[in-house]
């Protein structure tokens, strides 16, 4: 509705019928200002009643009386606040729905919004799923304002540039970009704006949907190119190594842009720790990568298609367990890796009272019971415990999540062709990283002195 | 269709180079190569894939002459 | 393939004095592309031999790198089917080796390099293991190799210049065919990389014949078709480390990967030259045609041997590696003189 | 979102490799025959007579122990390894796997007629690995062989190569011989090979039974102390314990052995030598070769039976070396030459030896070196230095004539 906000003073109530329905938490208190009538519009969700009377209903009883216009009252009594003045009703909806107030004053055809806020909120708490022992245990909460005022507390400079975009479809929930411009590289930051300006217009309330947007190729995307991190050390670090940081409203996880295979297998704690054993740490992590990723397939190779590869001491033990069993080596693997992922799930969605004794049971019971009936022999029950164990072993949880799937991949390629199979599955994986890129730098780069570019 | 003329002459080039450098050793004789039926039937499948896919990836770019690369991604998504 | 057999107890030295052979080669390779502005070889034909001509010899040696894929390609499978997949049929190895080589291929140049520069890494670690276990498991006997050239240098020259020579050295002109397009106008610092790799490999080749020398002797080194994978399985050390060829074959695996893909590159960019259609979309039927090759390259292993070691290196290596190249040297060098006379008389 | 029509295409196209494509190789270990060693011996009917030895691998898992014997052997007549190997499906529905076989035994009267043939499959097969063991085995006690059992473990085969190795490692009495060094020594010129040989004293069929392991003392024994000499590519003898460990140490494969001297009548005194390096030359000296044997080894005095003949003086420590000196030199000459006399064969490597530093010679002697070699002078010059005697220096039985205290 351009144009005047209105016409006569009494239609205004249609309007605020008209534009913003009837819910229940949509408040228009009648004020007097100055003798002339006046309306103060806001949200109850959104504005903490502490707030308003502090910020707004104590200064307007003091000082409504004595001014003249609208400014006048501002400038005198609410001069902290930032405020805008808005002359159509879409723009005031928006501004009310970013949590402020607006007061319409009788002859004056502006409407004064002001940034109230102040509802309850989560307060700063420790990481969960990153622990770690040294290091700060702070993470980031939901609100971005708490976000950038953990990142600026350890981040004192000048050169910390925060740039806020209004993504979804009514431009309401906010994303921050944050980068320390003297050590951005200037191509990166443009695609990094260029990517959510593109979104700016679509529905995105989820991180999820900010990561989509923010990925390179549309297509299935194995290996994840973005790093979501929770905690404030490592998210200063990749500042200072001249990465950019997306916080979303709403989502307690900052969004790491470029990250490079590599990435993911540096954790936070490498700072604080000796280099030998932060050396130790990340092979332990490649190790766990290949294990999770490989020990299916190549003992499926192995047990079906070159029994000559075992010695001949564990040949022998391994074909008395094997003697007698009803399943193929195949069906049995996959039935024991189905079960230890269930059991997994299980563990994961159970809701905290029944306590987590389901895995214990799980495991122990199923365990047990499946190898003394003598349905599934041992060696496969070690085999799939070991891939789950070290599939835990990364830093980044959601880096495990296509290791898990492409292991049914190397399971299938491994009782078609076996060890052969496996051979080429890696090399097909590892010419799939090589053509991954992650905002234009290439994902799986070997020489590390040039990790950026 | 200048795809799949090429490709047949490369064929029938390579082969006779592979038959030119078998020939030279006298007991190597043509028919027990050529009638490993197995081989056969697998040689001429792969081939007539081949050919049917340069055939369609020039049917494909007969309607646009700019060069493949546009008609490789119809011929994906499409 | 196991290289120069006939020469037995000394058949360490022939790749030595192949890879100083074999880097003169690189350099006068890489020299050609430079000194005549031309990116690929082809080009070079077609500014040298005119059209026509041009057009008959690069379609020769299309024909030739696509011949020498399949080869290798097929060395690569018989290997597999011999030491690893008994009773897999040949056909369906090579099926599915070619749909890996498919998907490096279809990645782009620029990331196969890069996946190429993983692969190397990997086999030097291998390689590294592999030494180790060799000296630690003992079981080598040096005085295999004495008396060294016992017989003089005389048998030793045969088989350095008609099989060693072209075999692993002179196939290095399928890096003419992309060179100059991956890097511009070829600096010196690549040209010294280039070399630099070229003896790097040599030595390799020299290490992995000594090496089998040493663990088995030039009696069965000449019989055994895989003598690298013979000698990982000889590897016995405390009962556990023991059955370690499956590492050595993986090794040979991502090398067969790198030679085919160079090869299937070399030919795809002359296609592309020739046919102006996009590289991408070439891939699949050109692979195809390698494989259908492969089958038909010989009809058992004994002939895919004679064939490959005796009778290519001499009639088809030496014209396309030696002959046609030093044809292109004398041209370039007559062009840039011809050119220096006119021009001293323009001046 | 992976598109559903994508998702369709991925699991036809699995299943479609998983049909067409070869899993022809894919064989479960629980129906897979271990073989550990095979056994050839003269066959009446056809050629050969072939001993396969398979594990009973739920025997060695204790879940499912049914206490049967822990390997049971097989038998069958056929004219190659690979119409006896088709021949074991028709007995066992298991499928017989070769890449863990351990040890071969061949029966000596194939070794002295010199007949291979049935090698050749061992080296061809991509499963068999060519670092086994080969033993030859001596009057026809193929079968005693691989069912006598044995206290400690069961499986016979693995029983003799732990034995073979101990006899190896300690006493330097017999060298495992793998395929490998038989086809090289074979093949190439210069040197003959040498295979320990295996012998059953007083078999009983009573041996065979899996309660026999647990009497305590036991009459069928394993004897492992002989050596089968080879000629050409026939076996023409045997070599007993001394001349065996000989011929052990002159290949430079002893690690560890003892030498005894008599210091006077039936007394001797014995000393362990270790790092024993024993190098050779052969050298022509007027058309006549002659074999030169350097050895130096460090030694331990063991046992001193002579009473005051060892007072833990230095000057008696070079007394017992130049006495063990002399007699090494003529313990070693005497195999020589007994080689040269006896057997005309070198098994000592002295061709390699001459090919290495006189190789032109070596050409022209090449086909009947062996001939050269029986004709040739021998030199053997030995050095011991004992070091030690132990943690006793003089013998108490100098003491029990003079007390001192």
């Amino acid at each position: 509705m351009t144009g005047l906000l209105y016409k006569t003073w009494e239609e205004l109530e249609s309007t605020f019928e008209h534009s913003f329905g009837k819910t229940t938490d949509f408040v228009k208190v009648p004020v007097m200002f100055n003798e002339r009538k006046c309306w103060i519009l806001y949200y109850s969700s959104l504005v903490g009643s502490a707030n308003l009377s502090s910020k707004l209903m104590l200064p307007f009883s003091q000082h409504a009386g004595k001014a003249e216009s609208l400014e006048q009252f501002r400038a005198a009594a609410l001069a902290s606040i930032n405020y805008m003045y808005l002359t159509d009703w879409i723009q005031i909806a928006r501004q009310l729905n970013k949590n402020s107030v607006c007061i319409l004053v009788e002859g004056e055809y502006e409407a004064l919004s002001i940034e109230i806020g102040g509802y309850t909120e989560r307060s700063i708490s420790e990481p969960e799923i990153q622990q770690s022992i040294y290091g700060p245990k702070i993470a980031f909460t939901e609100s971005i304002e708490t976000n950038i005022s953990i990142m600026r507390r350890v981040l004192r400079t000048k050169s910390l540039q925060i740039e806020s975009y209004d993504l979804s479809s009514d431009k309401v929930t906010g994303a921050v970009l944050v980068y320390l411009d003297d050590v951005i590289a200037p191509e990166l930051l443009q695609e990094a704006r260029q990517r959510i300006q593109r979104m700016e217009g679509k529905k995105v309330a989820t991180l999820n949907h900010l990561l989509e947007g923010l990925r390179d190729d549309k297509k299935a995307n194995f290996f994840p190119t973005l790093m979501i991190n929770e905690r404030q050390d490592s998210c200063v670090a990749q500042l200072l190594e001249g990465r950019a940081v997306v916080f979303m409203e709403g989502s307690p996880q900052g969004i790491i842009l470029p990250a490079v295979f590599q990435d993911f297998f540096k954790s936070p704690e490498d700072a604080y720790v000796p280099a030998a054993m932060m050396l130790f740490m990340r092979l332990l992590r490649y190790c766990a990568f290949f294990i999770t990723l490989l020990l299916p397939g190549i003992y499926i190779g192995v047990i079906n298609f070159n029994y000559e590869i075992i010695p001949i001491n564990l040949a022998i033990v391994i074909a008395g367990l094997r003697s007698n069993l009803p399943f193929p080596s195949v069906i049995e693997l996959l039935l024991v890796e189905a079960a230890f992922e269930i059991m997994r799930e299980g563990s994961v969605r159970m809701p905290k009272v029944v306590g987590n004794a389901l895995t214990v049971v799980g495991a122990l019971v199923i365990g047990e019971a499946v190898v003394q009936a003598g349905v599934v022999s041992i060696v496969v029950v070690i085999i799939v415990a070991l891939t789950g164990l070290s599939s835990y072993a990364f830093t980044y949880y959601n880096f495990a999540f296509s290791i898990r799937l492409l292991r049914f991949v190397f399971i299938g390629i491994a009782s078609i062709l076996g060890i052969f199979g496996v051979f080429l599955g890696c090399v097909i994986l590892f010419a799939y990283l090589v053509n991954q890129r992650s905002f234009g730098y290439p994902y799986f780069q070997m020489n590390s002195k040039r990790s950026l570019l | 269709m200048k795809r799949t003329y090429f490709f047949i002459l490369m064929f029938l080039l390579v082969t006779a180079l592979d038959i030119l450098c078998l020939f030279q050793n006298e007991q190597w004789n043509f028919l027990v190569m050529y009638s490993q039926s197995k081989k056969l039937v697998v040689a001429i499948l792969l081939m007539i894939t081949a050919i049917i896919y340069c055939a369609v990836m020039d049917w494909k770019e007969r309607k646009k002459p700019g060069d493949g690369r546009e008609a490789l991604r119809d011929q994906k998504n499409g | 393939m196991n290289l120069a057999t006939d020469v037995g107890r000394d058949a360490w030295i022939v790749p030595l004095i192949c890879t100083f052979i074999g880097m003169f080669l690189f350099w006068w390779f890489l020299y050609i592309i430079r000194h005549s502005e031309q990116k690929t070889i082809y080009s070079l034909f077609k500014q040298s031999l005119g059209q026509a001509g041009g057009s008959i010899l690069g379609v020769i040696y299309i024909t030739y790198f696509i011949y020498i894929c399949a080869r290798d390609m097929r060395d690569f499978s018989e290997l597999i089917t011999n030491a690893v997949l008994p009773s897999v049929p040949l056909e369906w190895i090579t099926l599915c080796f070619m749909a890996t080589v498919m998907y490096v291929l279809w990645i782009g140049e620029q990331n196969f390099i890069n996946l190429f520069v993983i692969f190397g890494y990997t086999v030097a670690a291998i390689f590294i293991v592999f030494v180790v276990l060799v000296i630690a498991d003992g079981q080598f006997d040096f005085h295999n190799l004495l008396p060294i050239m016992g017989d003089g240098i005389g048998p030793l020259l045969p088989s350095t210049f008609t099989q060693v020579m072209e075999f692993p050295f002179g196939e290095l002109i399928a890096f003419t065919a992309f060179a100059g397009t991956m890097f511009p106008n070829l600096p010196g610092k690549v040209v010294r990389a280039g070399v630099f790799s070229v003896l790097i490999s040599g030595l390799l080749i020299t290490l992995t014949i000594l090496i089998e020398l040493i663990t088995f002797g030039p009696s069965i080194r000449e019989r055994a078709l895989f003598p690298l994978v013979s000698a990982a399985r000889n590897i016995s050390i405390g009962n556990f480390i023991e059955r370690i060829e499956m590492l050595v074959i993986f090794a040979i695996m991502l090398a067969a990967i790198v030679k085919v893909c160079i090869f299937a590159y070399a030919a795809l960019q002359g296609v592309v030259w020739y046919t102006g259609k996009a590289y991408k979309s070439l891939i699949i039927p050109y692979l195809l045609l390698t494989t259908v090759i492969s089958y038909y390259v010989s009809n058992n292993m004994s002939e895919h041997i004679i064939v490959g070691l005796g009778f290519i290196p001499v009639f088809i290596h030496i014209p396309l590696q030696f002959v046609i190249p030093a044809l292109l040297l004398i041209l370039i060098l007559i062009k840039s003189r011809w050119r220096k006379q006119n021009d001293r008389s323009i001046v | 979102m992976i598109k559903l029509r994508m998702l369709l295409a991925g699991l036809v196209c699995t299943v479609l490799m998983m049909t067409l494509g070869g899993c022809a190789d894919r064989i479960e270990p629980g129906n897979l025959l271990v073989i550990t060693a095979v056994g050839i011996a003269k066959g009446e009917k056809f050629r050969y007579h072939f001993y396969f030895e398979g594990i009973n691998p739920s025997e060695f898992t204790e879940t499912k122990r049914q206490n049967i014997s822990n390997s049971f052997l097989f038998d069958n007549e056929a004219d190659a390894l690979s119409g006896a190997i088709s021949a074991i499906s028709q007995e066992i529905p298991l499928k017989p796997e070769f890449s863990h076989m351990q040890l071969i035994a061949i029966d000596d009267e194939l070794l002295r007629e010199g007949d291979y043939d049935y090698l050749d499959f061992a080296d061809r097969f991509d499963q068999i690995r060519n670092n086994l063991t080969l033993i030859a085995v001596k009057d026809k006690a193929m079968k005693p062989i691989f069912s006598t059992t044995s206290p400690s473990l069961t499986i016979p085969s693995f029983r003799i190569l732990m034995q073979l190795n101990e006899l190896h490692e300690k006493v330097g009495g017999n060298y495992p011989t793998s395929l490998l060094q038989f086809i090289n020594n074979l093949t190439q010129s210069g040197r003959n090979p040498i295979l320990p040989v295996a012998q059953i004293t007083n078999p009983s069929d009573k041996a065979e039974s899996m309660d026999y392991a647990k009497q305590l003392d036991k009459q069928t024994k394993m004897d492992l102390h002989a050596i089968a000499v080879f000629r050409e590519d026939k076996m023409v003898g045997e070599l007993k314990d001394r001349e065996a460990r000989n011929v052990i140490v002159l290949q430079n494969q002893a690690k560890n052995t003892i030498y005894n001297y008599s210091c006077d009548a039936q007394k001797t005194i014995s000393s362990a030598l270790q790092y024993i390096a024993v190098n050779k030359k052969v050298m022509y000296r007027q058309n006549k070769p002659v074999l030169k044997v350097y050895m130096h080894a460090t030694g331990t005095i063991n046992s001193i039976q002579c009473a005051n003949y060892f007072t833990g003086k230095s000057v008696e420590y070079t007394k017992i070396n130049k006495e063990l000196d002399r007699t090494i030199e003529k313990e070693l000459t005497a195999t020589i030459i007994n080689m040269q006399t006896k057997y005309k064969s070198d098994i000592f490597g002295f061709g390699e030896k001459l090919r290495i530093s006189d190789y032109k010679k070596f050409k022209e002697v090449k086909d009947r070196w062996n001939e050269e070699f029986a004709r040739a002078d021998v030199e053997v010059e030995v050095r011991v230095n004992v070091q030690r005697s132990g943690i006793r220096g003089e013998p108490f039985t100098n003491r029990i004539k003079n007390k001192k205290y």
